[in-house]
């Protein structure tokens, strides 16, 4: 095991680690700008380096600074968190160039997922379905109806050469696509000069499902199951759940498997989770994460598995723990990103919390890193709080939430906790039935009024 | 004597007037006093103060570790605000001498023309220079050579 | 001597007025002593508020429920404090009137003796009456007939 | 389910009961003395009634009161936590006159258990091993040489008129017990003007076990495995354990089953639990706890079984959740009690809470009733809060243990979080190898330096 870690962040995660680190014996070495030099996690390390200004390019992006925190306190390991470095792969070189390991994949496939292209090829290779579409242009519209049948519709007819909407039509049966065909292809000739349009699987209230996977350097792969996280907003995660309320234990069970072995034979270390898009019983890859995940607690509470614990571990060459035989998954658990945001219109409040009491009790854990007093800094994002709620059941773990958001006591700033007890209301929330669309639909009607 | 001296709190009165108007002078909020069998606790509220004071009363009243980093950055502070100070631009290690074996690059009263090199503080395998900001003199070398340096860590007072 | 020092606290009220002069010249918000086996602590306004804020300030800003306990006490608080305030002493429901079809006890004008009935607290089946403190005149009634009471809660006026 | 639950107690339990009634979706009352106006399950709380002064026999003891607030409120149950009157069987009948369901066991059974010889009876009529003596007076030393062979060495010769350790004698074998027979006998005549001796087991560093067990009102009963409450300091319970590091795995369920029987026999109603001494693989009954204990949380934690929530719905006529052969134990769960005490000469210090921070993350549990500004009346006990810990094996549980007591932000009043944190670098502790009297050795060694 590491002999010291340094954390390469801030705010909830960079506590989450020092946690992780703390209960194996690693001593920490927190970085931090100027703007953190009070936050929880400088305060609870063994050591702290201030590495520069607020602005994030200049400090926890800052990568001479990080690896000259990591030399001078001679640190072992750098932990990268998410967001901020943990997905840049050049990063992940420089800290292994220099003796340092670092908590994460190998370079190579941090810059392979990162690439979306060269992301799909790599997983249709390793046996993920994509969402379908045709092989190239169409050139007739003989072409497309074949195309179409064999995707099955609803279809979308995309230019080539498109983006941003234009040059896009969706056809839902064979009818309707010679329309489609001929508008886009003279749209497509408009915006782009070019003409040439292909067909793709036309998703309509798809969700938004993950598996968690986790690999060792022994050759062990397991999944952790899915995680739900459609209720989002300008595409950030909102709200997830584990397991998905949608899903039957069959599809679980066909699409773990299937992320199992595509991790398996890219030879991925460590954790990482890939994301699906998913509607009628299909699953369509969007994209790997090689990095732990914001909403990694909620497989934590139905797994019993510490996540970030066997990320370390396996980073220092130890084995996974367990066997992917002994994954068990029980109860219901939900997470809640609460920021520091007005609940309505979502304009970040930053101040200073004049009073905080985390609520307790029995199947909830809050993973905060803010306290009375704390100010939150204007410089990083708004989050101040994962509210992680577990019950016997989706049932249970929903009256738990309820009552854990009742606890909550946060003065001084506004918070997105009111939109909780307001989702909580909410039938097709009760039921479970909501896809990527859900939310915003929702928020827009609320504002109607 | 001593129960009529009990009986009376005269020389309590006396010594609440004076922490008071220490107080006062300092612009302090709360003094604590605990001598000869007496214990004094003397306050001037402000919900503001309260609530600035309660952090750093619980980090460095809570268990160990919690304590340190405010600790550490206490002493730091003064030296940091010192018009003349000249704070490190990086993390890194800050050497006063170009060479192990060589003279150092200014000692404490020399006097120095702005840009001139204070001293070197490397940073994965570069070395960054420190240029005086000013001209002045070298009033006070705050670091040791070899010594890890953070950011806006104060190097030197050139005044 | 020292068994009726014990027995009475006219010393420490001594020191209280002390104290409370004290704070005022001084412009104090709180003053603990401690000797001679007492401890006393005196407090005016600020702090003492501030401390009693927190929860409640707390309590409001956050989801609803919470607000409400500190809420329904507040209104409840000026009418206890009054000097003529006669309180429950015990937690039941209020009758202001013998039988339901009678007069009540007293209304607001009346002039009452000591040890008059002023109204009943019913308790498990149980009527206690409640008797006037002290002579003088009903100035206001603070709580309608079978209304439920707490202990402590503020149920007439009487000046 | 019932409407409205009365919570006739203050402080964490209160909180707690709140806490599984709010997950019930069940009103809640908290009756308070004046001293508790501010407390926090009086916030929280959808009503509260003041129901006297700050003494607990004017209040929190005071019957009329309580009955006269559930009758203001129209609670259709009490629920009397722990302490108070919660093993109080008039109050349980008083309650049960006045059309409210009490939350506990039948009045019978409550006096039953609440008298120390026909609890004996009882238990040795269900099938419970008791502290095994010889039948009465013994009338000679031949009598004694027998009674002491069948009950094994070492034993103890008592006084039958005996209290307070005098005509106390220990003998640890057949040659000693002469002496001690005729000792005990003269010191007994002397004491007490009666010489009549009788003979008991002699346990010398015994544990505390106790067996949580939990029955309907339709027949169901089940065990839900042990505590270790050996640490413990003036017969008050310091820190507790769940599972026990000294069992077996087949002396768990030996003692389980009997303790489920015994259960069952005496058709008992909700939550309680049956203590024993244990030593050498012998179990001996020492009493039973007809209510819910402060160390409940650590079963929770293990079996994943909310206690309070079962508990409540029993009282409401429904069936347990689950049956016994749900019951698995995962993991390893510890409970440390923290007081505002001083750590090394527990002596109280109430006073007012400047600042609080619960620590958190994963594993981690605290049950607490205190919030940054709460002043600790000085009329109650001096416990802020429970703090309890999760982890996949004892060590793995005694690692996040340290890290969260390093978390715990406290300060006005002192707190036993030192005592906790020390006890942790202790090898005995360390290797779970301890008994009842080990603490109080342990803190006298620590006193003399």
């Amino acid at each position: 095991m590491f002999e010291k870690v340094l954390i390469a962040n801030r705010g909830e995660i960079a506590l989450r680690i020092h946690r992780a680190c703390k209960e194996l014996g690693v001593a920490t070495v927190a970085v931090h700008s100027t703007a953190d030099a009070n936050a929880m996690h400088v305060r609870l390390a063994d050591e702290s380096v201030c590495i520069g200004p607020p602005p994030p390019k200049d400090s926890y992006l800052n990568i001479p600074a990080i690896i000259s925190a990591a030399e001078i306190t001679g640190a072992d390991a750098i932990h990268p968190g998410y967001g901020f470095l943990s997905e840049n792969a050049r990063f992940a070189e420089i800290v292994t160039a220099h003796n340092i390991v670092f908590i994460g994949p190998e370079a190579e496939h941090i810059r392979v997922m990162g690439d979306k292209i060269a992301a799909k090829v790599a997983m249709r290779e390793a046996g993920v379905p994509l969402v379908p579409g045709s092989e190239g242009a169409l050139a007739s519209l003989d072409e497309a109806r074949a195309a179409a049948e064999r995707i099955g519709y609803p279809v979308l007819v995309k230019a080539a050469a498109g983006g941003g909407g234009r040059g896009m039509k969706v056809a839902r049966d064979a009818r309707e696509l010679e329309h489609a065909l001929s508008t886009a292809k003279a749209e497509a000739k408009a915006a782009f000069g070019d003409d040439a349009v292909y067909l793709e699987k036309y998703l309509e209230r798809p969700r938004h499902i993950e598996i968690q996977i986790i690999a060792d350097s022994h050759g062990a792969v397991a999944q952790l199951g899915e995680r739900d996280c459609s209720l989002q907003r300008r595409h950030q995660k909102v709200l997830e759940e584990a397991l998905s309320p949608a899903l039957s234990q069959s599809e679980r069970e066909r699409i773990g498997e299937i992320a199992r072995k595509a991790v398996a034979k890219l030879g991925y270390l460590g954790v990482g989770t890939i994301e699906f898009l998913y509607e009628n019983g299909e699953f369509y890859f969007i994209e790997m994460n090689t990095r732990l995940q914001v909403e990694h607690p909620i497989t934590e509470q139905v797994t019993r598995i510490d996540l970030v614990r066997e990320q370390i571990a396996i980073a220092a060459g130890e084995k996974l723990s367990f066997q992917q035989k002994d994954v068990a998954f029980r109860g219901h658990a939900i997470e809640c990103r609460i920021n520091a945001e007005n609940p309505k219109t979502f304009r970040p409040s930053p101040g200073e919390i004049s009073y905080f009491h985390a609520p307790g009790g029995p199947g909830v854990r809050f993973d905060s890193a803010v306290y009375t007093g704390y100010r939150i800094p204007p410089y990083y994002d708004s989050m101040i709080g994962k509210l992680i709620v577990f019950g016997d059941d989706r049932p249970h773990c929903l009256a738990r939430l309820r009552r854990a958001l009742n606890e909550i006591a946060l003065t001084g700033v506004e918070t997105t906790v009111p939109l909780f007890v307001d989702l909580l209301n909410e039938p097709d929330f009760q039921r479970g039935e909501y896809h990527i669309h859900w939310l915003e639909e929702w928020l827009a009607a609320q504002a109607a009024g | 004597m001593s129960e009529k001296k009990n009986e009376t709190i005269e020389i309590e009165a006396a010594w609440i007037r004076q922490l008071a108007a220490l107080m006062q002078e300092e612009g302090l909020t709360e003094i604590e006093l605990e001598k000869a069998n007496v214990r004094l606790r003397v306050s001037r509220g402000a919900q503001a103060i309260a609530a600035q004071v309660a952090p750093a009363a619980a980090a460095s009243a809570g268990p160990a570790p919690a304590a340190m980093a405010s600790a550490e950055a206490a002493p730091a502070r003064p030296a940091a605000e010192h018009p003349g100070a000249v704070v490190s631009p990086m993390v890194g290690t800050a050497y006063l001498k170009p060479a192990p074996d060589a003279q150092p690059f200014v000692k404490v009263g020399d006097r120095v023309a702005a840009g001139q090199t204070l001293m070197i503080v490397e940073a994965m395998k570069t070395m960054n220079p420190i240029a005086s900001p000013r001209d002045g003199v070298v009033k006070e070398i705050l670091v040791k050579d070899a010594q890890p340096v953070e950011f806006g860590e104060p190097l030197m007072i050139v005044e």
